[in-house]
């Protein structure tokens, strides 16, 4: 195991070492990352760097930790009581896992999209207007811009302009999904965390979603999880691939898909295991 | 209506540039320390109102005591507990709670007679025989039996049940403990058959193939597979019936009288615990007497009971809940 | 070396089959019990107390004169113990649920606050009436009025209110909370906006359903200390009152005096079982309408 | 509960409000009742209730601080009671309302015991007598147990039995006391072998459901009626006077306590007839209202 | 569709033809049977024959109607409201689908051994006695004889016979599951039909269950439905193939693994789907 343990080490380095010669930005910074469930080491050692304006993918076999991984970033983790954190996440240069650290501020600049949609049973409006609201924006003027703004930004105010005020589940999965990341995008984080954001929709809604998510990178840095290889190959820029809650191998995703240099990494990208 | 459309998509495009929310919210942030506050002090106002029902147990428990041993102060505590006699007015006034617990006691037995059989056997014809459809349409009616108010149920006893009895039972008094220790058992079949329906409902099913596969009717199933896997279920239903049946008031109230007799003639007027309080209370209740404390004692052996009713209840369906 | 022999199996196959046709009998005769007392119960009320039901039987204050008498201030009264269970009652019920569910950890005082309630549930209502009595109505002096009721009912059904309350938040999903809380939303503010709402079928299901048992309970009440005979309607939470049920015990032990007190009973129940009635169907209602919406 | 305001002025027609509060004897209860309706039904504003706990137990509630405005009696003042009163400060003014015979009733089926004697009704009630049976009373009755009933000790109905009739010896021990006169009337008119004792007002309104019993006190058999019950009329010996006590302080406080007072006194002889009460005499009612008319200011 | 259905019938047919060659009993012959959950048509146009003192396996993947089919042989699917039947059972050459069949009989005869191990929450003893006990056996002896002898018989005696007075629900899964066989054997049933009775045990229970499937096979006619194909080729004398309700092959269990005649059982047995 430490064998291994060291192997996947050494891959990391060489990827950090990689990404820093980019001229691109660090938003998130892990350094030696472990997470136990109670007794169960869920994510060991985890080193990732992840850039400004990128799609970073993360992929990886059922359980080895990608979801726990990115909701460690927005500390969304804790609210699993049992949970015990060490190492450090600088987001922006500042540890997050610090105790001052307020994760109300922190979930603030970091949106998250789940895996199924999860609009609040509300109108499409209120949904999208929950974000700016409970920060503080009362002025309907302004709540009316954020929601049209929000909703075009997440591709989906033309299928909704006429029904804002019906509520979400009479949407379609697909659109409800968009609902759910225009709500993300209503108070303008910097990144958007995406949890398997597609694995619930149609192929057509995936799609859209694919799209829109290549169209976001422009103003927003995301890091998205999939089961669907396909789907890294297509929209990110570097991908992280996960097995045990180690990180294996993380690197340009061209390179990952044609060239992997971990073993594993290539059986798993061919469809030997998982 | 075109035209509007635009100015308003122009008027949004115009704002784009200007509109920063991330700018907004860092703004209004300096400004939230009151949400800081309600943070902190939501827990703590929360956990006060949640004390309050903390605080009822205490209080009735404290007010119980207080008087209780003021009671037992004026009356020695044996005598209170074995006394046959309860003459609370007057000059000679005689506290012994025995005619009172044999009332309790009597019409609740009579009102367990009632419930446990009719109600397990309500509980297994819904839960082994009725189709889904017969149990859909059951189930609603029994409920509707368990939100009648008792008041209700006591002027049923005394307007229809007692003179019904005693045109077939001559030497029934016209208050007596039999009637309205029936009409209890009436009011507590819904309990006894819905909780012991949720027990029999909860044996999985391949115990049942299991015994219908060697050839059994479905009474041996009921009987031999159902009823004892359920038991403790069905016993913890029978345990609330009598703490409810104990603590019932206003039906032997108004059907019973208020004769303090100390008999085991169910033909025969008594009064229970309950119907005491509801008689010293109505009557004459100036503070500082022994009467006055008597109602405390009477109470107070109320709750008791009801109080150890329940946590067996609790226990024995507790236990249940990790048998398979 | 059979030991089961297949003919005396046979043969007594057949009474087997009886026993358990009788028993599937008597067990539904049984359920029927039920149905049939409900049946004559309801009968029995309708045919004494529907000839009674008019409006001036609605309208007309308390009389001794049965012909005169009507019931408009037990319905006043009943209504103002209302304004004084609702909001009591679901403030604390509510805020304990809250607190149950949400902030306490699973620890002893969480399983402490539970038995408890789960004991004051099985409290016999006459130990509330004199819990109100002494408290609310001597020691905070507020007499035998609608405050001191209702703050005794209100304690009385609280542990309804919490446990529905408590199911209800419990129901709503872990995933509304988490989208919440991905905003940046603190914990308050997801309570109030998003698990609240969510959950607010299920609770005002639970608030009516103590509602109505508020409504039909006599015992603390009559401990609590009402009048015989109150005529005036109560226009305020310190006035003195009686209620639909109160009401109904005293024409029933009257009846003795005055046979058509009888029939004012049963005419004041049909009106009690009515509001009772249409309180339950407004929760099923409710509850019906709000399941299933994820 | 809400007083009356500066005016202190009272007295009939005058509008008035606030609250008068009334219990006491079981007996007086329908004389009280009534007239607090009638009350009512003039002064809108004022709200009368009245309760039933009985003398004994009413008068506990009266001897308070913040005790009741009126006490309803079917006895008069103890003298206990009265130093209870001078301990507290409080003021009372005795009114006398009617007069009420205690009636013996029996069930309407019992045939046989329809006229006793006065030292026949006490042996049946005194225990030392020793009368299980109808039997043991006369010879011809049947052999059957005796079931006496009576209000139970809150009631000044069952002291002025204990007190006056049987002076102060025990009644039999199984006697069946209760607490409403509703309930007992209920219980004689169901049980054969009832006897049992209570005002007259009670065994009037329910004439249908029982019989009261003719008593012999020397004269041949005299049946209680509002003729026969009055102070010097054949059943005197049986007959008592009722009252209301009424709380002076309370009344000087709020008029509509005193306006009640002279409003009871002024139909007092027409509610007693309505409700089953022997009238009292003019000169009594003028007395009263003379007394109640000079706690006026 | 149709044209499967015809193949799938011409072979049944073959299979008959040999089994009657036979010189064997036939307990079992069911014809033209058809069976529907409300609308879904879970058993289609069955006619198999089972012989007497073998052991038949049905195969098939998950869902094709094997459990059905044998609930159907002790009408134990009636259980489920919604269920309809056609065709015929022929039971010792008595149809049990007429009405007139008494269900209690025929159960007395037919033994059944479930997938979870069902044993009642009551002793080991009275599990067993409980069979005989409601037919009318009241003798103890009898009933302690029986006891052993249906516990020997299930290869369990030795384990449990110092125990007998303890909760059957204190055993493991593989000896509650004999305990289970034994119940089955108290009443000394005709045929005992065996629903998976292995797939809840580890390998070495399943083995001591397979064993005494061998030996009981020389008193009783056992149909057992198994997932696990090597097990129906170590331990049946015949094996039926069902696929979408239908049967598609039925016979010899050795001719259908190393020759079977459809090419579908082909597919299934060599693990291309299912
Ligand atoms: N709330 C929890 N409590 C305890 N263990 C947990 C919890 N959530 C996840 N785990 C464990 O942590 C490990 C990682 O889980 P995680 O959900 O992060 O995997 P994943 O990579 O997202 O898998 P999937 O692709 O199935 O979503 C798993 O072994 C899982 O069992
Ligand atoms: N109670 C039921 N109600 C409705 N449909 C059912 C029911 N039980 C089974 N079915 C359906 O009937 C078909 C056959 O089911 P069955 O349980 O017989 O399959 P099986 O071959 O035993 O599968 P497995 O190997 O998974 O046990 C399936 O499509 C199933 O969905
Ligand atoms: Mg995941
Ligand atoms: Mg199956
Ligand atoms: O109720 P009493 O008149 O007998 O006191």
């Amino acid at each position: 195991m430490s064998v291994v343990t060291d192997k996947s080490n050494a891959s990391v380095k060489d990827t950090q070492n990689s990404a820093k010669e980019d001229t691109k930005k660090v938003v998130y910074e892990t350094k030696d990352l472990n997470l136990w469930y109670g007794e169960g080491h869920a994510l060991k050692n985890i080193n990732l760097a992840i850039n400004e304006n990128e799609v970073t993918a993360i992929i990886g076999p059922s359980g080895c930790g990608k979801s726990t991984y990115i909701k460690t970033l927005n500390r969304m983790v804790e609210l699993v009581p049992t949970v015990k954190i060490s190492g450090e996440i600088l987001y922006r240069g500042r540890n997050i896992l610090e105790k001052s650290y307020q994760v109300e501020d922190l979930r603030t600049s970091v949106g998250m999209v789940f895996q199924k949609p999860n609009p609040f049973p509300k109108s499409i409006y209120d949904n999208i207007a929950y974000g700016p609201k409970i920060h503080g924006i009362r002025d309907k003027k302004i709540l009316d811009e954020i929601v049209e703004k929000s909703l075009r930004g997440a591709a989906i105010w033309d299928d909704v302009k006429d029904r804002l005020n019906q509520n979400a589940y009479g949407l379609s999965g697909g659109q409800q999904q968009r609902v759910c990341i225009a709500r993300a995008l209503a108070i303008e984080p910097d990144v958007i965390l995406m949890d398997e954001p597609t694995s619930a929709l149609d192929p057509i809604s995936t799609l859209k979603v694919e799209e829109l998510v290549q169209e976001l990178k422009k103003d927003y840095s995301i890091i998205i999880v999939t089961h669907n290889m396909q789907q890294a190959a297509r929209i990110s820029d570097k991908t992280a691939f996960f097995l045990n809650g180690e990180v294996i191998e993380f690197a340009e995703t061209d390179k990952i898909f044609s060239n992997p240099s971990d073993k594993r990494t290539e059986d798993y990208i061919t469809g030997r295991f998982g | 209506m075109k035209g509007v459309f635009f100015v308003a998509k122009g008027v949004v495009h115009e704002h784009d540039q200007n509109l920063n929310v991330r700018e907004i919210i860092q703004e209004k942030k300096k400004t939230k320390s009151f949400n800081n506050y309600t943070e902190k002090f939501i827990p703590k106002i929360l956990f006060g109102i949640a004390a309050i029902s903390v605080f009822t147990t205490i209080g009735i428990v404290l007010t119980l005591l207080t008087e209780t041993i003021a009671f037992f102060k004026d009356v020695p505590f044996i005598d209170f507990f074995t006394g046959t006699k309860l003459k609370p007015l007057g000059e000679n006034a005689v506290f012994g709670v025995l005619p009172l617990l044999t009332g309790t006691l009597i019409s609740t037995a009579i009102a367990m007679l009632v419930a446990i059989p009719v109600g397990l056997m309500t509980a297994v014809f819904l839960s082994e025989y009725a189709s889904e459809k017969t149990r859909r349409l059951l189930k609603p009616i029994l409920e509707i039996l368990a939100g009648i108010p008792t008041i209700v149920y006591g002027f049923f006893a005394f307007t229809f049940v007692t003179p019904l009895l005693r045109s077939f039972i001559p030497g029934l008094e016209p208050t007596n403990i039999l009637s309205p220790g029936i009409v209890m058992g009436i009011m507590i079949i819904p309990m006894v058959a819905s909780l012991s329906e949720d027990a029999m409902s909860s044996v999985p099913n391949s115990m049942r193939e299991g015994a219908l596969a060697l050839g059994a009717t479905k009474l041996e199933v009921t009987w031999k597979v159902v009823i004892p896997a359920a038991i403790s279920g069905i016993i913890a239903s029978f345990v609330l019936g009598i703490s409810r049946a104990i603590g019932e008031t206003m039906i032997v109230t108004i059907a019973s009288g208020s004769s303090k007799n100390f008999t085991f003639d169910v033909t025969q007027s008594m009064q229970t615990m309950t119907a005491y309080i509801v008689e010293v209370t109505g009557g004459e209740a100036a503070a500082g007497t022994t009467l006055y404390y008597s109602l405390y004692a009477v109470a107070m052996t109320l709750f008791v009971f009801t109080l150890i009713m329940n946590m067996v209840a609790q226990y024995i369906s507790r236990k249940f809940r990790e048998e398979y | 070396m059979k030991y089961v022999d297949s003919t005396q199996v046979q043969k007594k196959m057949g009474s087997r089959l009886m026993a358990n046709n009788l028993a599937k009998t008597l067990f539904f005769l049984s359920t029927l019990f039920g149905l049939l007392v409900l049946v004559v119960l309801i009968y029995r009320v309708l045919k004494d107390g529907l000839p009674w039901i008019d409006i001036d039987f609605l309208m007309n204050r308390l009389s001794t004169d049965p012909e005169r008498a009507g019931i408009w201030g037990a319905i006043t009264g009943t209504l103002w113990l209302m304004v004084v269970v609702a909001p009591v009652t679901m403030l604390l019920g509510i805020g304990t649920a809250i607190y149950l569910e949400e902030y306490a950890t699973k620890g002893r005082i969480s399983s402490f606050i539970k038995t408890n309630i789960s004991n004051l549930a099985g409290v016999p209502s006459v130990v509330f009436g004199i819990l109100g009595l002494t408290v609310f109505a001597r020691t905070l002096d507020l007499g035998s009025v609608v405050l001191a009721g209702g703050l005794t009912m209100a304690l009385l059904v609280l542990p309804v209110v919490v446990v529905a309350s408590q199911e209800a938040i419990r129901a709503v999903p872990q995933f509304l909370r988490e989208a919440s809380y991905g905003m940046g939303a603190t914990k308050w503010q997801t309570i109030k906006n998003v698990v609240l709402p969510a959950a607010l079928p299920g609770i005002l299901t639970g608030v009516i359903l103590a509602l109505s048992r508020a409504i039909g309970e006599t015992a603390p009440l009559v401990v609590i200390g009402i009048p015989a005979l109150l005529i005036p309607i109560p226009d305020g939470i310190f006035d003195k009152f009686t209620i639909l049920p109160v009401q109904i015990y005293y024409w029933t032990i009257d009846s003795a005096l005055v046979a058509e007190y009888a029939n004012l009973a049963a005419a004041t129940i049909v009106i009690l079982l009515l509001v009772l009635f249409v309180m339950n169907s407004i929760a099923i209602l409710i509850r019906n309408k709000f399941q299933k919406r994820y | 509960a809400a007083c009356g305001g500066g005016d202190n002025e009272g007295g009939n027609g005058e509008e008035l409000e606030g609250s008068v509060v009334i219990d006491g004897s079981g007996t007086v209860y329908p004389f009280m009742a009534r007239m607090a309706e009638n009350y009512m039904g003039e002064q809108e504003n004022v709200s009368v209730e009245v309760s039933r706990s009985g003398t004994s137990a009413g008068f506990k509630k009266f001897l308070a601080e913040d005790g009741t405005d009126y006490n309803d009696a079917s006895r008069q003042i103890k003298d206990e009671e009265k130093a209870k009163a001078e301990e507290l400060g409080i003021e009372v003014q005795e009114m006398k309302v009617a007069l009420d015979g205690i009636t013996i009733v029996i069930n309407k089926d019992n045939d046989w015991a329809t006229e006793l004697t006065e030292q026949e009704v006490k042996d049946i009630f005194l225990a030392s007598a020793g009368k299980k049976k109808w039997s043991d009373v006369r010879a011809d009755f049947p052999n059957e147990e005796i079931k006496t009933y009576g209000p139970n000790e809150n009631h000044g109905t069952y002291e002025f039995m204990f007190e006056t009739i049987l002076e102060e010896q025990d009644l039999p021990e199984d006697i069946n006391l209760q607490q409403d006169y509703s309930t007992l009337v209920d219980l004689v008119s169901k049980d054969k072998n009832a006897i049992g004792f209570f005002g007259y007002g009670y065994y009037e309104s329910n004439k249908d459901k029982l019989s009261a019993v003719k008593v012999d006190f020397g004269n041949g058999p005299v049946e209680p009626s509002l003729d026969t019950i009055k102070e010097d009329g054949d059943y005197a010996p049986f007959t008592r006077p009722v009252f209301t006590y009424l709380n002076v302080n309370n009344a000087k406080e709020k008029p509509q306590v005193l306006d009640y007072a002279i409003y009871t006194m002024n139909n007092a002889q027409d509610v007693a007839k309505e409700t089953g009460f022997a009238p009292l005499s003019d000169e009594d009612v003028q007395a009263s209202l003379d007394t109640l008319n000079g706690l006026k200011k």
